[in-house]
């Protein structure tokens, strides 16, 4: 069953090495419980962005933190391209697996029905087949004659991601984000942060249950408020674009990523 | 202040222009220009008591009818139900295909750009993908890409998707996929067909005549700044203010 | 966008010859519908059952509008087994499609990714495979090397199902209810019976969104109380136990069963 | 009706001893008994202090924690996240093989079950599966089904799931993976292993004293004649009522 726990213990759930995935900002983003991984000195992480990531993986990649990164795109949105992520890849500071949105939605869908692989539409005539020979091309066995790109199951060994609430026995409101229940289907543990616990039983009427990810899939909560700061979570807050903007700013240069870095994580811990 | 008011107000007319007849148009998330145009297209169809335009703008609330995550533009693209999409590219070259991973030998590219998205697959599935990039320069508009993130034609499968115009600040052109290249349609005022010529990096197909691309007739006009900005405000509020402040 | 019709101009839409699927009992099946189906003289459909059915399979076979079945099951719950299912399955009197719940399932799933086929696990073993052709057992193209089943795309011509509730938009409340969402993604086009419309937009809130099944999926819907009778609609009530019962019992024979079939096409004239 | 109580009574709680050890068992739709013995053991484990067990049950409003719709049992078990789920079949045979669908000659089979439901895929995904059968005859209990909707030993592929035991009216079977077949672990008062012998069509290993299946200690009576009977009234009110009844 669930446990609920404090923000540090969450975090030390994770451990150097593991493949980790992350939904894309504004889903759903565990920024607090990045600052305390990377406060315990988390590294060698195997990081899957689902499908795309911005300002957290940004963070790992100068933090050092990242061995390898699967992901369809990195970048700050608004406040323009991710530096950490930019400068990591011209230095080859991580092995980079380059995907497509839907082929990561498509392994985790593989790990969620327990097979090896899955099929895709699309891609054929991409380059990514090229640099992902993990990636096949093959003749549809059944039905029409058809060409059809697979892709192998991707099984996270840990999901993280951040939520409005979640009740006391675990159960999780992820409204129509249904990208985070692809998450915790798919990973092997899945940890979650949230605003707030509520003591109703968020699976009680057919309505709240609708947008619920059960506790079944959820291995640990923690609290922790404005957890996704300064990035959005859905229509509880906006993200915080001047700070977003001030990172893009300061991570042009890697002395200006380790101050960036240092304030983020004396303000984190303001908070706690 | 106003030139690129204007600027803006032909690309969004030209935008409703290629998206007229679909029914379903999805726009990125950082996208105010596509979004705006399609819009203008929903408010010229309902003027005009047309057939409704249902738009799906990414990462907005109001403009969300999908409720499966994530992955259920993809689905639905797959499935048909999306007529028009925009992409974009680091590079775009003459045979349509997309770069957006970046320039020079992978992995370690000279410049990296955020990465493929999902072009690699919407390019397949979508009808009506239109190219939109403002820069019109010789090194966005290359002969030959060189990362493929999206691949224009593969005649080894059959597909229901891929481009069907290239838009720039400069220039609209239109996407033959059986001659598998792009043939300019206008200039946008105040270019030439030679400022075309020089700042584009791969061979097109000119016509004789080269029409200019059209200003937005007054109607037109009405509803861009007035009711258009308004429903952009709610998701592009800096853009809908810029907008008007150049008014 | 989706029309709001008469139940009758709904059923119209079904055309003999069409692949029709449909869901489980209690999920939401739109009997009223298929009392008007019948009404309409409805022939040759190839049924899908999503993933098993009970009375409205049984009804429409013993009606002699089915041409072909692709099911897991066909049952009458707590009251036994299907009587028609099961003198049809004798007389041959309709192409049978035996499944599993799952290959059902993965097969509507292809078609919701516009893939030619799906993998599954397990199966292997199973006499299904032997009467199933169109399904394979394939070396896995990637990832770890193991045998896995294959199942070909099921796309429905039209999939029906009755809800408890609808906007004016043609937005559909169906709650957890998501194997609806599976039927209207997979299928080419959605027919809809609800009890009510409701004036309020169904995806306004977070949490009434998480259960929506957006208009975009929904043809048409048609307003028709109790539509699910006698079966359940989630809590919204219960199967009415004593008719299905009755039904078990006169099925059994031919006759029995035109009466019976009789007495609910009036019933259903009565109620509209 | 107490005989009929006493043997429901023994089948639950030999259900909640094969459940031993488990933390998530589901149960199909009509499936009272199991769903009694998962909620002893639940009921149990918490007196104990033991770890909590979670029970699904298909088709229960109050029993559901599941929220993606009817495909969600199936992929928690692919996950590997059930532990334990009942089966039942026309005929069972020596191997472990199941057969929901009919006898005879397929498809146009002499007698016609229901059809194979979600047997095909769960047999090989879920570790501990119950097969629970009340009727103890030559009939059910085959040589070798006529249809096999679920095979219980593939050693062609990997797979944690499969049978476990053999629970009848009469008596309780092991099933030995590695031999292939089952091993008579008890038999229910009143019967005698030759009631067994006689009444099962296939070969098992009978082992030189056979025990008899324990009849539920007064502690256990308690819990599920009260708390238990509660529980299940909620989901099998019918079953309840005839339980209560026969008190």
């Amino acid at each position: 069953m669930t446990e609920i726990v404090a923000l540090e213990a969450l975090a030390a759930r994770v451990t150097s090495g593991q493949s980790l995935a992350i939904p894309v900002d504004g889903s759903g983003v565990a920024m607090a419980a990045t600052a305390a991984l990377l406060e315990a000195g988390i590294h060698d992480l195997k990081l899957i962005c689902v499908p795309i990531s911005g300002l957290q993986a940004d963070l790992l990649i100068g933090a050092g933190a990242i061995a390898a990164l699967e992901t369809s795109a990195v970048s700050l949105g608004e406040a323009g391209a991710a530096p950490r992520f930019t400068a990591g890849v011209k230095s080859g500071a991580f092995a980079l697996r380059d995907s497509t949105c839907p082929a990561i939605f498509a392994g985790l869908l593989a790990a969620q029905k327990g097979v090896p692989f899955m099929p895709i539409a699309g891609i054929i005539g991409s380059d990514l087949l090229e640099v992902r020979p993990d990636w096949q091309v093959i003749d549809s066995p059944v039905g029409e004659a058809r060409k059809v790109v697979v892709v192998p199951a991707i099984c996270p060994d840990v999901a993280l991601f951040h939520a409005p609430e979640a009740d006391r026995a675990g159960n999780v409101r992820i409204g129509r984000h249904r990208e985070l229940a692809n998450l915790a289907y798919a990973a092997r543990r899945t940890l979650v942060t949230v605003e707030r616990i509520v003591d109703r039983n968020l699976l009680e009427t057919e309505d709240s249950a609708a947008g619920v990810l059960p506790s079944l899939y959820v291995e640990a909560i923690a609290v922790a408020a404005r957890g996704a700061w300064p990035l959005a979570l859905w229509d509880e807050y906006p993200a915080d674009e001047a700070e977003i903007a001030r990172y893009a700013a300061m991570a042009r240069s890697e002395d200006g990523f380790r101050a960036y870095l240092s304030t983020f994580l004396s303000h984190r811990k303001q908070v706690a | 202040m106003s030139a690129e008011r204007e600027r803006r107000e032909i690309l969004i007319a030209a935008i409703a222009d290629l998206l007229d007849g679909i029914s379903h148009v999805a726009v990125g998330a950082s996208s105010p220009i596509p979004a705006a145009g399609a819009m203008l297209l929903r408010a010229r169809n309902q003027r005009d008591g047309k057939p409704p335009v249902r738009i799906s703008i990414l990462g907005s609330q109001a403009h969300n009818f999908f409720t499966n995550g994530g992955i259920e533009l993809f689905d639905c693209a797959a499935q048909g139900r999306v007529d028009a999409f925009f992409l974009g590219g680091g590079q775009i070259d003459s045979q349509g295909n997309i770069n957006l991973v970046g320039t020079g030998d992978y992995p370690k590219t000279d410049v990296r750009w955020p990465g493929s998205f999902g072009s690699a697959y919407l390019y397949h599935l979508i009808p009506r993908v239109i190219l939109f990039r403002e820069e019109h320069t010789p090194r966005v508009l290359v002969p030959k890409v060189d990362f493929v993130s999206a691949r224009a034609i593969t005649p080894e499968v059959r597909r229901r998707g891929g481009p069907y115009a290239l838009l720039t600040n400069m220039a609209l052109f239109d996407f033959d996929r059986d001659a598998g290249g792009f043939a300019l349609r206008s200039v946008h005022p105040p270019f030439t067909p030679a400022d075309i010529r020089e700042n584009t990096g791969f061979i097109y197909e000119e016509p004789a005549v080269v029409r200019q691309t059209p200003r937005p007739d007054p109607a037109t006009l009405a509803l861009l700044r007035g009711t258009i900005l308004d429903e952009l405000a709610e998701t592009y509020p800096a853009f809908a203010r810029a907008m008007k402040q150049a008014a």
